[in-house]
């Protein structure tokens, strides 16, 4: 490579910085310093005037390294590297110092020391831009195609949006039939409708869709890959069958919890939710007088502190439900807090309370008590608000139970390299703006595996999920991180250690098939997966495995040269 | 006596920091817009990961007599990378206690925490570490053969 | 019971002879009575050469690097400490566990030669042989026998040592030693340090590092250092330079003990091996320390256990002055 | 098209941009971010708002598919599904958006004040302004209405004009009408805050040491007026004892019969916070129904109460009133086991007031002829199975405009919004 020629370019940014420091002394700072070619003032660098007086200057001083000193390179940077590329250099040949944010405005008061800290901040952005290598942004292709796992109303939807956007969709759902927790259902809210109706109708449309390559009943055996490029082999029905995927989908629901309280599973009178909606469904309920329906059956405790999130309007549902059988029967709601959130689960309940249904609230240091040898013959209960005990009298006992992750859950993970958290379900790349994809790239997740969700929940994360996931699909190629890890193999002794650090598992002990080291084993970084942190690099005893862009040389030069050290 | 007191006041430590571009380079960024005015003693270098920084680096920059170094990162749980500050504090803990017992003052070596929003923490911390330095002294450990 | 060299010699011919091993790292005497060196055979023929005794101070597990692409399973003989080394070489990948036949045999502690002589009073010519005998060395000499507590000529690790059986072996040769009596808090020698001013530490490790020579003679004999090309061999980036200056020679030994934070089992090899005598168990020893107390880490015991720089705990220590 | 830059918008215009999409965003204030850049932390992680936001607005502000209209407003939407024809007036900034550097400067030496709105009136801002630190874009805007160099048609002040060093002070500028084609439109409006008075035996506007929690968060925000110090608006003090109201306003038949949602977990998190900020402040909940339902959420209930010391008391205040002696509120209450009546006196009351459909989410229904339910919310015919989708094909709707949610969940709306409008405009070609 040609001797490092660096060019420098100072902002005084208006008075924000020359105002400060010395810009015109920092310049002739620059100019004495080893491999500079080239250094000026500008007055706005980030001004028309000061890019192209950057690329002119690249071609007239022959330029392969440029510095420029202003404000951050969290706004700026890629700015600056455009135009560096523009002049034909390689924008990773471009070093940015901060002297504005880190300097002339938090020391208003000192001139003199502010120009002399820009002058050894200059100093140290030379000293790596002598070391900066260029950089290839790789790009990698997608395989136009998507797995779903999970034919619940999360994955059917998300299958058939990006069906609808074109792309091809591999469904696969482990059950014999499309649906999900849903098929099981006897009525939903807001409609009161005949759940099996609706989902018809959007089952039709998933099964009859071009697109969409149904696998049923099917469960994913193995996946490896990574995004744009995972290889997927599915057991439908005793049959292995292989195919790629750009991208993954993980819908796969949830199970409800069958409790060991209240007497469930010893009295035949007492069912959960999801009981009394199959016995209605099949009409085998039979007569009924006083309903007693307890909520928080396993949830909201010690040992599952979580709240599920739609037990309180199922409850609410099926005892309107009740009450609309037979109008003559007492119905209860036993319940801690209600958590009918947002605008019409509010409405109902309000509706609900108004057609006769009692709720009474209970505490946990104070449970209710089921009496009664074969079947529950009452109910005895604490009213928190009345102050009293009261008996109910109960001929049916319906529980409301929490969802619980699945029991493959933990097989999927391992399979995807895809985290669970507490509780057993899917964790997300981030809470909070990251919630339908995993910190791995290419595989999303949506509905009940994720967290107990309703419908509308479900079918929404379904749809954000295609939404991330048509991202890479449609963009056809995904760009691969620059600064990402680089293993020179010939001094790498394979300890492992930069693989155990790597939170991404981008890193994976190989056997070398570089010619004269054949059969080495040595780390190998898959730069699809690496996201540039440097741990690895920091962690390496030898230096084998570096960081591009932070390499060890460029980070102790600056360290030499604020210290005076060449 | 005067002489060395005059000495002393006019002490100006050499202090170094590494800072995540995630969370603490962002935080000295917030510091600046908000025109926070701090002790001109410290350099920043940013790194993509408080977790880069080897220990090689500390251990050079101190043997080269600068002052002070510091690791400025996300607060635990909150790094970009998930878990690079997690190794970052494993490995600061033991290296500040190697540092203190070959004869570094344990203040010249220091990790902190500094999130994207706390312009107002980078800038105590940048304050207490350079107070805390110049108390101190100069680093002098080369010279004491 | 304590091996002896016979059985030692016997059981290495049986594995030649019924096809165990291809090669044999062992110790056999060297140039006087008070020398043991390294012995590498390839048949059973010459075990005879082999011995075991308190001047067993090699490790030798690092020659097993030197053996990787021989044909066999090759044997090797292990103290506790060197079994430790081992278990971090299988950690590291850096041997293959099927390729190694491992013979253990329990220490009750190594003699230092130079603390011998000086106890004594004697010149290494007029030993003829050193035996272990319980809490003492029995110490044959041209003109006699004289018994020597053990703990005035032992070796500065074996004074701490917690592990005097080997921790992974094939075969272990004698009767396992689950103790010693003399071992007691093995870091108050580092407390003591620990207690000193700043001040007097840096006075005390300037005057120590200082007389380091950089003949790498640590690094090169230490069990774990294993890199193909170190840093400090680098010219780009140059972590060191060649000055003679006690600033580069800090940066040398700090790193240094860094790198093998997590993987140092204290077999003390560097310090036997420094021609200056510089103290450099007491900077391992430091870090060793500090892994037990923050992270209950200790190197060396299981090929399963995550080095503790590698991994983290949520809730690790976060108060940091 | 996406309408508004809070971010749920931003996220939608990030997904559509990067499937490849040109996206307008058009936000009505001067830069994007949205009531979320106002909060100081965020539940259940306490994840700092700003910082997890900031990129996002980076990331919108420099997408080469992404057209960022702020200070602008839509005026018309005409042609159909697919091909909506849309007029937006881009506002006049006085500022010219390419020169000026968002140094500041303008800032510092203009002369006229008014509340901040980003600070919810907890501090002034002049009337040339960048609304916060890290607004995107960074530039200034001159408020017309209080600017007295506009007011006086160019004869007083121009004190901004004379400093600008960048010579980005424009006054000649006009509004600008843009007219753009687009596909489909993504409605995301956000919220606005209701009004406590309204709920006059609350006090608030009367005892000085009642705030709202919006308040608060700019309060406890480290980059807020007071640098993260709780301190109250009677004399500055610190509060030892401090209570949140919950539901003020909201599950109320006289107010907004609905819930908002969000309330119990921001007080919550505000409660953690305090205490960080002041381990001997004691925090006190005043709550109907604990709504904790979000990943982690119980959790983080669990934690308030063990760890930091805040106390939940499930009870509807009746009203508060101030001690003339020092200023105190005093909460007045229903004991609920006791069953008394009975009073608290604090240093400083958070009510956490309702939240409703932002003022825009009307504006811009009524334009597009789209109906909005009781409370103001747009109607979302078909809940269950298109959770976006509104009355007219090819416009959506997520975040809060649609309904009361969280940021997690507008966040999936977002998406959801995206992935139809994707959908929908594959479907044409």
């Amino acid at each position: 490579m040609a001797a490092p020629r660096i060019g420098v370019f100072i902002c005084h940014c208006g008075t924000n910085i020359g105002g400060i420091v010395d810009v015109p002394q920092v310049v002739e700072y620059a100019k004495s310093l080893p491999y500079v070619a080239y250094a000026e003032a500008n007055m706005y660098t980030c001004s028309e005037e000061g890019i192209s007086s950057i690329k002119n200057n690249i071609k007239e001083h022959n330029l392969n390294r440029v510095v420029v000193a202003s404000c951050t390179p969290r706004t700026h940077q890629p700015l600056f590297r455009n135009a560096c590329a523009d002049a034909g250099l390689n924008p990773y040949l471009f070093e940015f110092v901060n002297i504005r944010e880190h300097c002339s405005w938090i020391h208003m008061q000192n001139r003199r020391e502010a120009t002399e800290k820009a002058k050894e901040l200059v100093k140290m952005g030379i000293a790596k831009a002598r070391w900066l290598d260029a950089q290839e942004e790789f790009e990698s292709e997608v395989y136009p195609a998507a797995m779903v796992i999970g034919g619940g109303v999360a994955g059917m939807s998300a299958a058939l949006n990006l069906a609808n956007q074109g792309f091809e969709v591999h469904l696969v759902e482990k059950e014999p039939k499309l649906g999900g927790r849903l098929l099981k259902l006897n009525r939903i809210f807001p409609i009161n409708k005949d759940p099996s109706e609706l989902v018809e109708s959007i089952v039709k449309t998933v099964e009859g869709h071009s697109k969409i390559r149904l696998h049923m009943p099917a469960v994913v055996k193995a996946a490896s890959g990574y995004i744009g490029n995972f290889d997927i082999s599915v057991d439908e029905g005793g049959k292995e069958v292989s195919f790629k995927a750009g991208v993954i989908i993980v819908a796969t629901g949830a199970q409800v919890l069958k409790p060991e309280l209240y007497r469930y599973g010893e009295l035949a009178n007492v069912l959960t939710q999801l009981d009394l909606e199959q016995r209605l469904k099949d009409g085998e309920l039979g007569e009924f007088q006083n309903v007693v329906m307890i909520n928080c059956v396993g949830a909201r405790i010690p040992e599952r502190l979580y709240c599920s999130r739609l037990c309180c309007m199922t409850a609410i549902k099926n005892a309107a439900l009740m009450k609309e059988i037979n109008p003559e029967a007492k119905v209860y709601v036993l319940h801690r807090d209600l958590m009918t959130y947002g605008v019409e689960f509010e409405e109902y309940y309000r509706e609900v309370k108004e057609a006769g249904v009692r709720f009474i609230r209970y505490t946990p240091s104070n449970l209710p008590q089921v009496i009664g040898a074969e079947r529950v013959e009452s109910v005895r209960v604490y009213d928190e608000l009345m102050d009293m005990e009261l008996e109910l009298p109960c001929d049916l006992l319906v529980l409301a139970t929490p969802l619980i992750p699945n029991d493959d859950n933990e097989e999927l993970s391992r399979m995807l390299k895809v985290p669970i958290g507490d509780g057993g379900f899917f964790l997300e790349a981030h809470v909070k703006l990251r919630p339908v994809e995993f910190a791995m790239d290419g595989i999303y997740v949506g509905g009940s595996c994720r967290w107990p969700a309703d419908i509308r929940e479900s079918v929404a994360q379904g749809y954000a999920a295609a939404s991330r996931a048509a991202i890479p699909l449609r963009q056809g190629l995904v760009k691969v991180e620059a600064i990402t890890a680089t293993v020179d193999p010939k001094i790498c002794k394979g300890c492992g250690t930069c693989a155990l650090v790597c939170p991404f598992d981008a890193i994976e002990l190989k056997e070398s098939e570089i010619r004269g080291l054949e059969g080495k084993i040595v780390s190998e970084v898959n730069t699809a997966l690496c996201k540039g942190c440097g741990l690895c690099a920091a962690a390496c005893p030898n230096g084998a495995i570096q960081q591009r862009g932070f390499t060890d040389i460029q980070l102790l030069s600056m360290v030499n040269a604020l210290s005076g050290k060449r | 006596m005067q002489d060395s007191k005059e000495v002393q006041t006019e002490f100006k430590p050499k202090i170094l920091a590494f800072c995540c571009n995630w969370c603490a380079y962002a935080g000295a960024d917030l510091a600046g817009v908000s025109r926070f005015q701090m002790p001109t003693d410290v350099r920043v270098i940013r790194v993509m990961c408080s977790g880069r920084v080897p220990p090689e680096l500390i251990i050079r920059a101190l043997a080269n007599g600068l002052d002070g170094v510091m690791i400025l990162g996300c607060h635990p749980g909150e790094c970009h990378y998930s878990e690079g500050n997690y190794l970052t504090r494993r490995r600061a803990h033991v290296l500040k206690r190697l540092l203190s017992y070959i004869g570094i003052e344990p203040e010249r070596f220091q990790l902190r925490w500094v999130s994207a929003a706390e312009g107002a923490k980078f800038s105590a911390v940048v304050k207490e570490t350079t107070d805390k330095i110049t108390a101190l002294g100069p680093n002098r450990w080369v010279d004491k053969r | 019971m304590k091996a002896t060299s016979e059985e030692v010699q016997t059981s290495v011919k049986k594995l030649f002879e019924d096809g165990s091993i291809g090669h044999f790292i062992g110790y056999e005497t060297g140039s006087d009575s008070l020398h043991v060196t390294p012995c590498f055979l390839k048949s059973g023929q010459a075990a005879s050469r082999l011995v075991w005794n308190p001047l067993c101070a090699n490790n030798l597990s690092k020659y097993l690097l030197d053996f990787k692409n021989v044909e066999g399973k090759v044997g090797i003989m292990v103290k506790g400490c060197d079994s430790r080394s081992v278990v971090e070489l299988l950690k590291e990948n850096q041997i293959d566990r099927d390729k190694v036949f491992i013979v253990g045999v329990p220490c009750s502690g190594i003699v230092d030669r130079e603390k011998l002589l000086e106890v004594l009073g004697i010149s290494p010519a007029e030993v003829v042989a050193v035996e272990d005998d319980g809490d003492a060395f029995l110490v044959t000499l041209k003109g006699g026998t004289q018994r020597v507590d053990k703990e005035k000529v032992l070796r500065g690790e074996c004074l701490v040592c917690k592990y005097p059986t080997p921790l992974v072996y094939d075969v272990l040769l004698g009767e396992a030693v689950s103790s010693l009596p003399w071992v007691g808090d093995d870091y108050s020698l580092i407390k003591e340090q620990e207690a000193l001013s700043s001040e007097e530490k840096a006075l005390h490790w300037n005057r120590e590092l200082s007389q380091c020579i950089r003949c790498y003679a640590c690094r090169n004999i230490c069990p774990v250092c294993t890199c193909p090309e170190c840093i400090f061999d680098k010219k780009a980036p140059r972590w060191i330079t060649k000055a003679n200056d006690v600033s580069e020679n800090l940066v040398y030994h700090l790193v240094r003990a860094f790198h093998v934070a997590g993987r140092c089992i204290d077999c003390g090899e560097c310090e036997r091996a420094c021609p200056m005598n510089i103290p450099l168990r007491s900077l391992n020893k430091k870090v060793e320390k500090d892994l037990l107390e923050l992270f209950d880490y200790t190197a060396g015991i299981d090929v399963e256990q995550q080095p503790p720089l590698t991994t983290y705990q949520v809730g690790d220590l976060d108060e940091f002055l | 098209m996406v309408i508004g830059g809070g971010i749920a918008g931003i996220q939608s215009s990030l997904d559509l941009a990067n499937m490849g999409f040109q996206v307008y965003l058009v936000e009505k204030t001067p830069s994007i971010g949205g009531r979320m850049s106002q909060l100081d932390k965020t539940f259940p992680t306490n994840d700092c708002s700003m910082c997890i936001l900031a990129p996002k607005m980076i990331e919108a502000s420099r997408h080469p598919n992404i057209r960022l209209l702020t200070y602008s407003e839509v005026e018309e939407v005409a042609g159909e599904p697919g091909k909506f024809r849309v007029k937006i007036r881009e506002k006049a900034r006085s500022v010219d958006e390419e020169k000026c550097t968002g140094c500041g400067v303008c800032m510092q030496k203009c002369p006229y004040k008014t509340d901040s709105e980003f600070e919810v009136g907890l501090a002034k801002r002049k009337a040339a302004y960048i609304p916060f630190p890290q607004a995107i874009p960074n530039v200034a805007t001159i408020d017309p209405d209080i600017c007295i160099y506009i007011k006086s048609e160019g004869k007083k002040c121009g004190a901004c004009i004379k400093f600008c060093d960048a010579g980005a002070i424009d006054f000649s500028q006009q509004d600008r009408i843009i007219e753009v084609e687009v596909g489909s439109i993504i409605l995301a409006t956000g919220f606005d805050l209701y009004d406590p008075s309204a709920l006059e035996e609350y006090g608030y506007g009367k005892v000085k040491n009642v705030i709202t929690a919006m308040q608060y968060e700019r309060m406890i925000s480290a980059s807020g007026p007071s640098g993260g110090q709780l301190q109250r608006p009677s004399d500055g003090k610190t509060p030892k004892r401090l209570a949140f109201i919950q539901c003020v306003g909201s599950r109320d038949t006289h107010h907004k019969l609905y819930c908002s949602s969000v309330c119990c977990m921001h007080a919550t998190k505000e409660a953690i916070l305090a205490n960080e900020h002041y381990p001997d402040l004691k925090a006190f909940i005043f709550y109907t129904d604990m709504r904790a339902v979000g990943k982690r959420f119980q959790e983080y209930i669990a934690r308030a109460e063990q760890e930091y010391k805040v106390t939940y008391i499930r009870s509807r205040p009746s009203k508060i009133t101030e001690n003339p002696d020092n200023g105190n509120p005093i909460v007045w209450y229903e004991e609920t086991t006791a069953r008394t009546r009975t009073s608290m006196e604090v240093d400083m009351v958070v009510l956490c007031q309702a939240l409703i459909p932002s003022g825009s989410t009307k504006e811009i229904s009524d334009m597009l002829h789209l109906s909005l339910n009781d409370y103001q919310f747009i109607n979302i015919p078909d809940r269950l199975f298109h959770p976006v989708d509104t009355e007219i094909p090819g416009i959506f709707a997520c975040g809060f405009c649609q309904a009361p949610q969280d940021i997690p969940d507008s966040v999936v709306q977002a998406s959801a919004a995206a992935a139809r409008a994707a959908e929908f405009m594959s479907r044409k070609d």
